[in-house]
């Protein structure tokens, strides 16, 4: 039992720099791959809705706009989402369609402000495979 | 004459809304009643109504602070489920981000357990250490809470060469400071003067009322899951198994650091004997009909995730029970006979993480004194006289 | 003591009480008992398999019949004791005698199926609200929730 | 001129003004200095290094809500603020600080001061029980015995401490006292042993970590003062700022040998001293946890009050032996 055992180290920290960061003046970096906001990059989409199947938060939403000429439409509800970045892990196409970067101060008064939407022409895939542009398999679309 | 003080859903000491109601005779405590369920979200429902994929992510914000358990134990027993077997490497990477959360919860509820007994600098420290763990695990994962590293066969993201020897190093800094927390924590008078002595629980009562975790270990019971029934990895690990007899908080601060330093071991094997090959296997979208018991050591207790599935890709029926709940038994009968200024000490021991324990509730009669207010003289006579003849006969030895 | 022995000594001990024994994954055995065996079957685990550790009670709803599963576990193995009854009269009886921190799970059990325990020594609603209205079992499968559609405050939909 | 002198002394220097501005400039001290021991920055925003923030704060409690709780027994509640402030305000005239003069004693210092200053540095725990009795809240009922039980643990080592050198000094009077020591300060050294046990005790006095368990926030929410918010808040919080200014000014007079020189050196004396004082309450701070109620009362009539009785003795002895 010592007394003021604690001593030392207090006085030994007493000139050193805090270990506190001054946050809003001086930001810290993010580390390589940090799970931030989902995106979308349309051209790469193939519409096959596996990102809004598993989406654990229900926050991707594709509505198709008019089926003729083919125009989707997606939602991303920033508000709703939980930056686990599963749509990115389930997207099919390579390279990746749905992408997340690492923006994490996205806090704002306005909820609709979060919600984000691209209009795109469904993209027409390169002729790689004599079979029709259908979307593979793996995915029923669910409109 | 006693009267009921409501250590109420919204309090300083309590991180989460749980209500506690002591009826109280002077400073010490006489009797009390536990109420929970204000913040109950209805997830076993709510799991009945998602795919297995989304589940893991359900499961995962069971709690904040053992997030990864909840969805390990959960992903363990539905790839039993649907017989797959992830790969060596896949299994060492989601146990060692199991045992660094181990760690960051360890230190974390050193720090509250210093600040709930008023030693804010100790607090200030422990969480200051704590933040080489959280960023060890952010630079694994991507993130600091909710790490979402585990997936159906396996895990979504590989180790390289660099992560792994920062997570040495990091080890390396935080065994350190842990043994000199070890030495603080048993020898700083006024800190052990109210942690020893406190919140006893001896090990029949423990055993009786099935505590789980480092409250049970405290008291002499030997029980850990990673020992009795190996999962994964952890046959091939070694590693002892922490227990402290004194049945009370010190006890508990003792077997938290204990565990603490086989973390650091235990993650030190796993980094330098990770095999290689690929980390995740193809998952089938639904299961074969059956059941399964899934059992993990997380860091309060033992996590149960008893899992049914009929065949569909959404689970049948999803039962969890949290650590958290297994100590509330306990925590009543340690509460009796402690002083008011106990409270928050002896229930912070057992490290409770109520948003974990929300599907049950346990019950102790309530007192029956009811709410009154006495007369100043008699108040001060008998706040003086209960010192002369402290009721509590304090085995341990008591510095001040 | 390795499950196959544990598997026989239950067989010898309880004999005709025991309706399956299934012992499907290494340290994991389920043993179904009728209602009326299950306080005598609770008995004898804890005294002689050591299983004084009531990890948690899971209702079951299986259509027309209830199930609960007792999960039990021994420094051996994790036995699990199972129970069905029909939808008709939910009737459990308690083994609150036996294992005192049985109280916690029968209470949900009571509180969440509408399955009513008896011999339970504290009938107090669990963490349901105390506003919730009688007769609405949640966890049963035909308690049907529909979620309110999502309004955000403020600014166009 | 000497009704000009009084009224300066009231109003401005050792008087409110100064003990407002001065109160407020050692809390930010202690905080600061407490954050650097825990290794974290403390206020650094509200002007030069955060000095203005013990000020930014009292202004931000005088514009809040000022709730009395209608069980209460009102004109008390919301009297006993002003009653605490006035009442240290007064001690913080009677330090030797300025404006006294050895030969004729004034009413600023006369033989018997120190008496008056102790007495009237242990009446705002007795307002404190008071306002915590009259919010007849729960937990500041609480808070109240527990100030009380407090009281008779920390009371008599701090009478005894203080009064030590001043038998040594042969005099009640405060500045006699300082100038005793002033002229020979190898006696000083003889109170070192009185000097920590008043540390201690007025660290109680000052209801800080390990002993802040009249308003312990993690066990009775906010102890006495649950119930008071906005302006009486303000009062209550610039009481005890005051009052630490006051106490540490009280052992920087007895202990350490007064403020010798006229108005400016004795200000540059009192403030490096109560400066001095103030780093070693906080370091106390940052070094302990709170202990309990009963373990305060043990542990002041166990180690305080023997050793407060064998420094006493010291002094006594010493005493026979210079005269």
């Amino acid at each position: 039992m010592k007394i003021a055992a604690f001593l030392p180290e207090l006085l030994r920290h007493l000139f050193k720099k805090p270990a506190t960061v001054d946050y809003p003046f001086k930001k810290l970096e993010v580390p390589k791959d940090f799970r931030g906001t989902p995106f979308l990059n349309p051209d790469m989409c193939i519409v096959c809705r596996a990102c809004e199947r598993d989406c654990p938060a229900e926050a991707i939403e594709i509505t198709s706009v008019n089926e003729a000429e083919k125009r989707f439409r997606m939602i991303i509800h920033n508000d709703r989402c939980i930056h686990c970045a599963q749509c990115v892990d389930s997207c099919p196409t390579t390279p990746k369609a749905m992408q997340i970067d690492s923006l994490f101060e996205i806090a704002s008064d306005d909820r609709h402000k979060l919600k984000k939407d691209w209009v795109y022409v469904r993209a027409v895939l390169k002729p790689k495979a004599p079979a029709p542009a259908a979307p593979p398999p793996a995915a029923e679309p669910k409109i | 004459m006693n009267f009921q003080i409501p250590i109420g859903p919204q309090h300083p000491a309590l991180k989460e809304p749980i209500s506690l109601r002591m009826t109280v005779d002077g400073e010490v405590i006489t009797d009390v009643d536990i109420r929970l369920g204000y913040n109950h979200r209805g997830l076993e429902k709510l799991a009945e109504e998602k795919t297995w994929l989304q589940n893991i992510y359900l499961t995962e914000r069971i709690c904040g602070i053992c997030s990864h358990s909840h969805s390990s134990c959960f992903v363990q027993g539905v790839e039993k489920l649907m017989e797959l077997t992830p790969p060596r490497r896949g299994l060492y990477i989601r146990y060692l981000v199991s045992e660094l959360e181990r760690v960051h919860s360890h230190l974390l509820w050193l720090g509250v357990a210093g600040h709930e007994a008023g030693f804010d600098s100790f607090f200030m420290y422990t969480w200051r250490d704590r933040e080489v763990v959280m960023d060890l695990l952010e630079m694994i994962s991507g993130n600091r809470v909710h790490y979402a590293m585990n997936t159906l066969g396996g895990v979504r993201r590989d180790l390289d060469e660099g992560q792994k020897a920062r997570i040495l190093e990091g080890v390396a800094i935080l065994r350190k400071r842990s043994e000199y927390y070890f030495h603080i924590g048993a020898s700083e008078p006024s800190f052990v003067a109210r942690i020893a002595g406190v919140g006893l629980l001896s090990k029949e009562q423990a055993v009786s009322l099935c505590a789980v975790g480092p409250v049970a270990r405290a008291s002499g019971v030997a029980r850990d899951v990673r020992k009795e029934d190996p999962y994964a990895v952890y046959d091939e690990l070694d590693f002892e198994l922490c227990t402290a007899d004194t049945c009370d908080v010190l006890g508990r601060v003792v077997v938290r650091v204990k565990e603490l330093l086989q973390s650091y071991r235990m993650i030190e094997q796993m980094v330098k004997g990770l095999p290689d090959g690929d980390i995740v296997v193809k998952a089938p979208r639904k299961a074969k009909p059956g059941e399964v018991v899934s059992r993990y050591e997380a860091p309060r207790g033992e996590n149960i995730h008893y899992i049914k599935a009929n065949g569909s890709d959404k689970p049948e029926r999803l039962k969890v029970r949290a650590p958290t709940l297994g100590n509330y038994a306990a925590t009543l009968v340690m509460l009796r006979k402690g002083f008011i200024a106990d409270i928050p000490l002896i229930f912070a021991a057992i490290d409770p993480c109520i948003c974990c324990a929300e599907r049950t509730v346990t019950l102790v009669k309530a007192g029956s004194g009811e709410e009154s207010v006495v007369r100043m003289s008699d108040l001060r006579r008998r706040a003086i006289a209960r010192h002369q003849n402290a009721p509590v006969k304090r085995n341990a030895v008591w510095p001040l | 003591m390795s499950d196959i022995a544990i598997v026989e000594n239950l067989k010898r001990d309880l004999g005709d009480k025991v309706l399956e024994l299934a012992n499907p994954d290494v340290r994991r055995i389920f043993l179904r008992v009728a209602p009326r065996d299950l306080v005598p079957a609770v008995t004898l685990l804890r005294d002689k398999y050591d299983c004084a550790y009531l990890a948690t009670i899971s209702g079951v709803d299986k259509g027309e019949t209830f199930e609960a599963v007792y999960h039990f576990a021994s420094p051996a193995a994790n036995i699990n004791v199972r129970t069905e009854f029909p939808r008709s009269d939910p009737r459990v009886p308690s083994i609150c005698a036996v294992i005192p921190g049985a109280i916690l799970y029968e209470r949900e059990l009571q509180e969440m199926f509408g399955l009513t325990v008896e011999g339970i020594p504290d009938p107090r609603r669990l963490n349901l609200p105390d506003d919730w209205p009688e007769g609405q079992f949640p966890l049963r499968k035909d308690w049907k929730h529909v979620r309110p559609q999502e309004v955000i405050p403020g600014g166009k939909p | 001129m000497a009704v000009v002198r009084t009224v300066l002394y009231l109003v401005v220097y050792p008087g409110l003004l100064f003990l407002f501005v001065y109160s407020t400039f050692c809390e930010w001290f202690d905080r600061k200095v407490y954050a650097r021991f825990q290794n974290r920055m403390g206020p650094t925003h509200t002007g030069r290094f955060g000095v203005l923030q013990p000020i930014a704060d009292f202004f931000k409690l005088m514009a809040k809500e000022d709730v009395v709780p209608d069980a209460a027994d009102k004109r008390l509640f919301s009297v006993l603020p002003v009653i605490g402030l006035a009442v240290v305000s007064t001690a913080g005239l009677l330090l030797p600080v300025w404006n006294f003069d050895l030969a004729n004693p004034g009413w600023t210092s006369f033989s018997g001061d120190i008496i008056v200053i102790l007495y009237l540095l242990s009446l705002p725990t007795l307002i404190l029980f008071l306002a915590a009795w009259s919010s007849t809240n729960l937990f500041s009922t609480i808070g109240g015995a527990r100030v009380l039980t407090m009281l008779f643990g920390y009371e008599v080592p701090l009478f005894l401490a203080v009064l030590s050198p001043a038998i040594l000094a042969d005099s009640w009077r405060l500045a006699e006292i300082a100038a005793f020591y002033q002229a020979k300060p190898l006696l000083l050294l003889t109170n070192i042993l009185g000097f920590f046990i008043a540390l201690v005790a007025v660290q109680a006095k000052l209801e800080r970590t390990p002993f802040d368990i009249p308003h312990a926030e993690t066990e009775i929410v906010g102890g006495t003062f649950t119930e008071y918010s906005g302006k009486k808040l303000a009062l209550f919080r610039l009481t005890f700022d005051i009052e630490m200014v006051v106490a540490s000014g009280l052992l920087a007079a007895v202990f350490l040998g007064g403020f010798p020189g006229g108005a400016v050196v004795g200000f540059i004396h009192f403030v490096v001293k109560t400066l001095f004082i103030i780093f070693l309450l906080s370091l106390l701070r940052a070094l302990t946890s709170r202990i309990r109620i009963d373990q305060v009362v043990s542990f002041a009539w166990k180690y305080l009050a023997p050793l407060a009785v064998l420094q006493l003795l010291a002094t006594i002895l010493l005493k026979g032996l210079i005269t």
